[in-house]
């Protein structure tokens, strides 16, 4: 007997690479598998899945629930986008517990609780937003700032890497993105006043391969755009994943926060490449080009939302454009080649700028005061990190939006200290940014949420399904013109991706605070999400 | 359905409104006070009292603290506790914490009363309440009356004085949340009233005026409005001021259960 | 407008109760409620709901989640079986956290979040098992020794009492029992050298009217079984609910384990009445029979199971019968008129004892031992509080068993010390007594559960349904035929009551720790079932 | 299905089981102190290691304590964490902080070693590790070898010196529950072979000889079977006693990853 075993496991000597990049790039083309953030590089989150349609979409059933062991911290939340790759789901519980699970019948083959060290910050909750896998490694940015690569197949730690120093506030929450054989991630910690950066790190053994400083430091371009030696602690962060488009060889990444957030007059200047978004080389981590949303931004408008890329006929003629709906209420078409403006139009009501000029500069007219001042959209923004998805057969491009929401941002002077806050002011405002209380007793006219689909072509809302609470879901849409998308009330919806018909909901229980997942196994389609402290998986009975 | 009459108080905002980030002990605002009370309330009222001053030998709102010199002593109070005592360990943010620390500050200073009343007498506050004021046919004290408005039974445990004389005088300057009156119209005519309990998008929980629990359908009303104005009548003029005086100082005697 | 609103509410004025105590009486045949711990006084666990049949439960589908929102504490369980009342479900989440809400749809109406003193001790997790409904009062038990009295519209207090003093031991975790007027509970803390009883308090007042000591002091009847004063600290705790024959009036309740648990050598005697059950006057709290399981129990066989009132043919003959499956293994019948044993009969594997002799006596065999003593069941039993159902159809007994587990019990001497564990030793077993661990690579011959069926009236298995890993779960039969159950590995199961064939599950992803309830709203039948943190309820489609 | 070949071992009882109740310092058992190790390895030995001397200054072997007098100084520390350091609160129990005690209490008198070879050295243990052995074809170092035995990458941070020198000596005498082999026919006689990630009742979670996660349904299995001989050779033949030395040497002071 004994040796039939070790000959069967003499076997194990030849193992393949579970996911080479190139399955990443044409991940597309395999549509049971989700192996990236976003589903594919391009920031889409459109799936070819097609079992589940507008028509019975009514015949979802639960399939499974994993509900977290460890126990919940009072500001966790389980942010993270699940990875499936040949019938393994990946998933990171709050704030750092990586699960790999059977995604069929939701058992779990291995468990890494990691511990962030008690140094650690979090500004917004203890929270982490997925994984990245490359062959056999995946890869997890923590809490206290590192970046560890684990063997995908028990969960054993094959390296780890500091990104940044947990004790002054840097932390990533952000999912890794993997550009051929690198690893890109940055620090988290606009609220603590650390001067940004994007970063990638060797797939194979962690070691630095570039850094751009997402604040420049004296010499580099853009320093200029800052005063006062504000720079220095000029915030910056990365906090939500980018996108890549091989073809153009170019990676774009939605930039944080200025520090101190609410307080402007210390920071003159443009402060540059805060609330923008950057196109660089991924080799070599050289700009190409960038475009600030939200210049000297007074209201914590991070541009960390993920980069949409598209190919749709503009002006009549074939155009590649990234599609952007900003925190600061305005949708966005920029031309991703080049970095032009092309559109911006407002989703939610806005009253801090009265308009964007021809090249898309927002014509100011709010700012924060020492008094406070009443500002749409509120600070958590129109929308926020929750990824937004576009589909190349409806054209539409589908936001988690909060309708018309306002806060009272103020002002203050406020001395930079390491590892502490470093807001200079603050935002109150009716909906908590955190988990949400047991009952809601708004007023309705106070907050709501939407799943909005706007055609890129006008920034016309063409439709939206309005929620009674606001949302921190992220949206995915699929071939067969369905949406799923859910909300803090616990609901978790499939939507007409063509009119926002409800077409069915779940009551998960929990507030659903990530993006869905779609894969298949064995031909048969699954939709996945995280709510409250648990992962839900639905397919059709 | 139809949402009527409805404005925005920029006072209720900061009110309900919970934080994000805080201050430092840097230039407090009055919307930081404003938060740290709602913290206040939610966590710290049941045992240190509207006033602060409910365990004996802890006035929280003397500004001095035994075992704290500094904000920052505070805060690590606030999150982890004092071991040895009643006092928990609270899962606080440091911008929670500080906002916290915002509000206790601030406690010494803040006004106890808004009026110049006589000194008034619980006893016959008390008799008023049950007879004149028919406080008891929405309210309950204990044993007494019924569910359809905010119990009373703890009143003066959970408020202070002030918030106290601001509820007889002026009911609707503000409604707490958990006091929110709803009306609704069914499809077929019927009125409801109750208070609301939860809402979301498809439903409406309620406590309605025969005291049952219930889930309204949004789909089959007609229309349905939350209050902004109180149900509860003013009694600035249905009270003499020593009546007032007598009410007051009965309310803020009901300490309650807790 | 303003005069409309009032004249409504003064309808308030008339609220008539919502519970009366002759709604608990005749329970049965009210099934579209579930208004005490058991469902109905009798500890049958049998609903006359049949909708949901053995043809159709493969059509059940999750209707709603509620988790919980309050973060879990390590050591916490969610044990409490719910109560319905009218459409509304009442449930404990552990700690201490009653949560009201609509049975329908899952959203709350209110939630009263206790938070027990820190002073609070819990031996085996932060647990509650659920409340008592009487007009429109909720009573529930808290883990630092309080029964507290909740208005059930909108949970406020109306009364708190002390039951039992914290900070030596005494907790309540049991859901209280109302028998007519009259709010019964008793402490548990048999790890801590308790001296235990249970109490009748006044619903409307929460004053204490009898209290029957558990372990009698010098002068009561049954004190001469105590050795030693080995009664000042000799546990008989009360921490799961008993049962009620109105035509009898006779209050049944099983009592906990003697203290030390392992050392029986420093309390000679029998040790009543711990391991044993009791037949007490609600109206008084006297004594009108005793029966022990477990004399000089050495091994943590607490009786505490909930006594099952059934009337059945014995020899031939109508008996009014009670059904209780032991911790020690055996399962019995007991006359519950008389307290005469009928029947005993092993339905795990036993080696503490060799039978039992023709008094139900058992004829022991085993002990603790300063070296270890390899004892069958484990000391967490053949069964424990997890509660059994009988249904009058079928004639057959269902309970939850640990099949054929073992530990080494070792015992040792220990000094009695206010609020610290008392346990004279310890039992090493292969099965953790708390949360399972995230996954299950136990040997399987070293544990199983399952769901078996005794005929009573042989105490033969008739059928058992076995899980791979123990179940903590209680048990529920409907008047269709349905058995209802979960178990450790996330699984809620519909299964044949005739033959144990499963119908239907579905993966909960949480451990299944307390008993279903099912119930009816508007026509439509629902099955509610707490699991890890959450609480799900199905129905059909 | 069918389960062969299986029988209950005491000594993993005590290994493997969790703990209920415990002692509370007096008296304690081999039993206790068993159940104490099992707590320290799933939750101490990552920063602490296998003999308690992994961080600088602190000697848990050693019996003495900076900061702790007694047993409950002790337990307080395990219970609330030290503050200022890296020592993190840990939610346990009086019961198992105290089976922790009894087996921090336990670890200065534990043997070091249970046979007398002459000293190890360990370049010479990776060759032979590398060559001779074959270990790597089972088990990973870094970035060599295979998954389908135990990481050895970390070995000597996470096993004391006895424990590696029995797992070569007899390999058999304790297959951790982590480390379980399983084998498994299909139901048209396919033979799989793999380690046991997890089990319930309708399926197992293995991984594979060729590296793959994957579910095996019961329903779909011949037979499958848990295996108690470990699949791994004993070495007591195969290296001389200065080969065993270099390679318990060099295993000893693989630290990896932490």
């Amino acid at each position: 007997m004994r040796r039939t075993i070790l000959s069967l496991l003499a076997l194990a000597a030849t193992l393949a690479a579970q996911t080479p990049f190139d399955r990443l790039v044409n991940a597309d083309k395999d549509p049971a598998n989700w192996l990236t953030y976003s589903g594919t590089l391009d920031g889409q989150r459109y799936s070819r899945l097609t079992q589940v349609t507008p028509a019975n979409a009514k015949d979802l059933e639960l399939k499974w629930v994993l509900q977290t062991r460890a126990p919940a911290e009072p500001n966790s939340k389980y942010e993270a986008t699940s990875l499936v790759s040949d019938g393994v789901l990946y998933t990171v519980q709050p704030p750092n517990v990586v699960v790999a699970l059977d995604a069929v019948n939701g058992k779990i083959f291995w468990t890494y609780p990691y511990n962030p060290a008690p140094q650690a910050r979090a500004c917004c909750g203890r929270v982490n937003r997925g994984l990245a896998i490359l062959g056999n490694t995946l890869f997890m940015g923590t809490l206290d700032g590192n970046l560890i690569a684990l063997d995908a197949r028990d969960g054993h730690v094959i390296w780890n890497t500091q990104v940044g120093r947990p004790e002054a506030g840097y932390s990533v929450t952000v999912a890794p993105l993997v550009v051929k054989d690198k690893v890109i991630v940055g620090p988290a910690g606009g609220e603590y006043g650390i001067s940004g950066y994007l970063a990638a790190y060797s797939a194979e053994t962690g070691k630095e391969l570039w850094r751009f400083n997402t604040i420049p430091k004296p010499g580099e371009p853009g320093h200029e755009t800052w005063e006062n030696d504000a720079w220095k602690h000029g915030g910056g962060s990365i906090w939500t994943t980018g996108s890549y488009d091989p073809a153009l060889n170019l990676l774009y990444w939605g930039i944080g926060n200025a520090s101190p957030d609410w307080n402007g007059d210390v920071r003159p200047g443009d402060n540059l490449y805060t609330s923008s978004v950057l196109a660089l080389d991924p080799d070599t981590g050289n700009l190409k080009w960038h475009f600030q949303f939200t210049p000297h931004d007074e209201f914590d408008f991070d541009a960390t939302q993920v980069p949409v890329l598209a190919d749709i006929t503009w002006a009549g003629k074939p155009r590649k454009v990234m599609l952007f709906a900003n925190r600061n209420g305005y949708f966005y078409v920029l031309d991703r080649q080049t970095g032009e403006f092309l559109l911006g139009k407002p989703f939610v009501k806005v009253t801090w700028a009265n308009g964007l000029d021809a090249k898309g500069r927002p014509i100011r007219v709010g700012h924060s005061t020492p008094e406070g001042s009443l500002i749409y959209p509120e600070n958590q923004g129109g929308t926020n990190w929750y990824n937004p998805a576009y589909s190349p057969r409806t054209g539409l491009f589908y936001i988690p939006s909060w309708l018309d929401t306002h806060s009272i941002n103020t002002s203050r002077a406020e001395p930079y200290r390491e590892g502490m806050p470093f807001n200079g002011g603050s935002a109150t405002h009716e909906v908590p940014a955190l988990r949400p209380g047991p009952t809601n007793k708004r007023l309705p006219e106070l907050a709501s949420g939407a799943i909005q689909a706007l055609d890129p072509k006008t920034g016309a809302v063409k439709w939206q399904f309005k929620m009674m609470d606001v949302t921190d879901s992220g949206v995915l849409v699929t071939a067969s013109d369905v949406v799923f998308a859910g909300g803090r009330e616990g609901y978790f919806y499939a939507l007409d991706a063509r009119t926002g018909a409800p077409l069915w909901k779940a009551m998960v229980g929990g507030a659903v605070s990530a993006g869905p997942t779609t894969y298949a196994v064995d031909g048969k389609q699954y939709i996945s999400i995280p709510a409250g402290n648990a992962i839900f998986t639905f397919g059709l009975r | 359905m139809v949402l009527k009459r409805l404005h925005v108080s920029i006072w209720a905002l900061a009110l309900f409104g919970l934080p994000l980030f805080a201050q430092e002990g840097h230039g407090v605002t009055p919307a930081d006070i404003q938060r740290g009370l709602l913290i206040y309330t939610s966590s710290c009222i049941n045992c240190h009292g509207p006033d602060g001053d409910l365990i004996s030998g802890v006035t929280l709102a003397s500004g001095r603290f035994r075992r704290a010199q500094s904000d920052n002593d505070l805060i690590q109070i606030i999150q982890k506790g004092l071991p040895g005592t009643a006092m928990p360990p609270g899962a606080y943010t440091d911008d929670q914490a500080s906002l916290l620390v915002a509000y206790l500050r601030s406690m010494s200073t803040s006004a106890k009363s808004t009026r110049n009343g006589p000194p008034g007498e619980p006893a016959r506050g008390k008799a008023l309440v049950e007879s004149k004021g028919q406080c008891l046919n929405c309210h309950r004290i204990g044993n007494l009356g019924t569910v359809t408005g905010p119990d009373l039974t703890s009143i003066g445990g959970i408020r202070r004085l002030a918030e106290i004389e601001t509820s007889l005088l002026d009911p609707s300057a503000e409604i707490r949340p958990e006091n929110r009156p709803v009306r609704a119209t069914v499809k077929d005519g019927t009125k409801i009233a109750g208070t609301l309990m939860n809402q979301d998008t498809y439903t409406l929980q309620i406590l309605d005026s025969k005291g049952k629990l219930r889930s309204l359908y949004k789909a089959n009303l007609r229309d349905y409005e939350l209050l902004k104005i109180s149900p509860m009548p003013n009694f600035k003029d249905k009270f003499t001021a020593q009546e007032m005086s007598d009410v007051i100082s009965y309310l803020v005697s009901l300490k309650g259960l807790r």
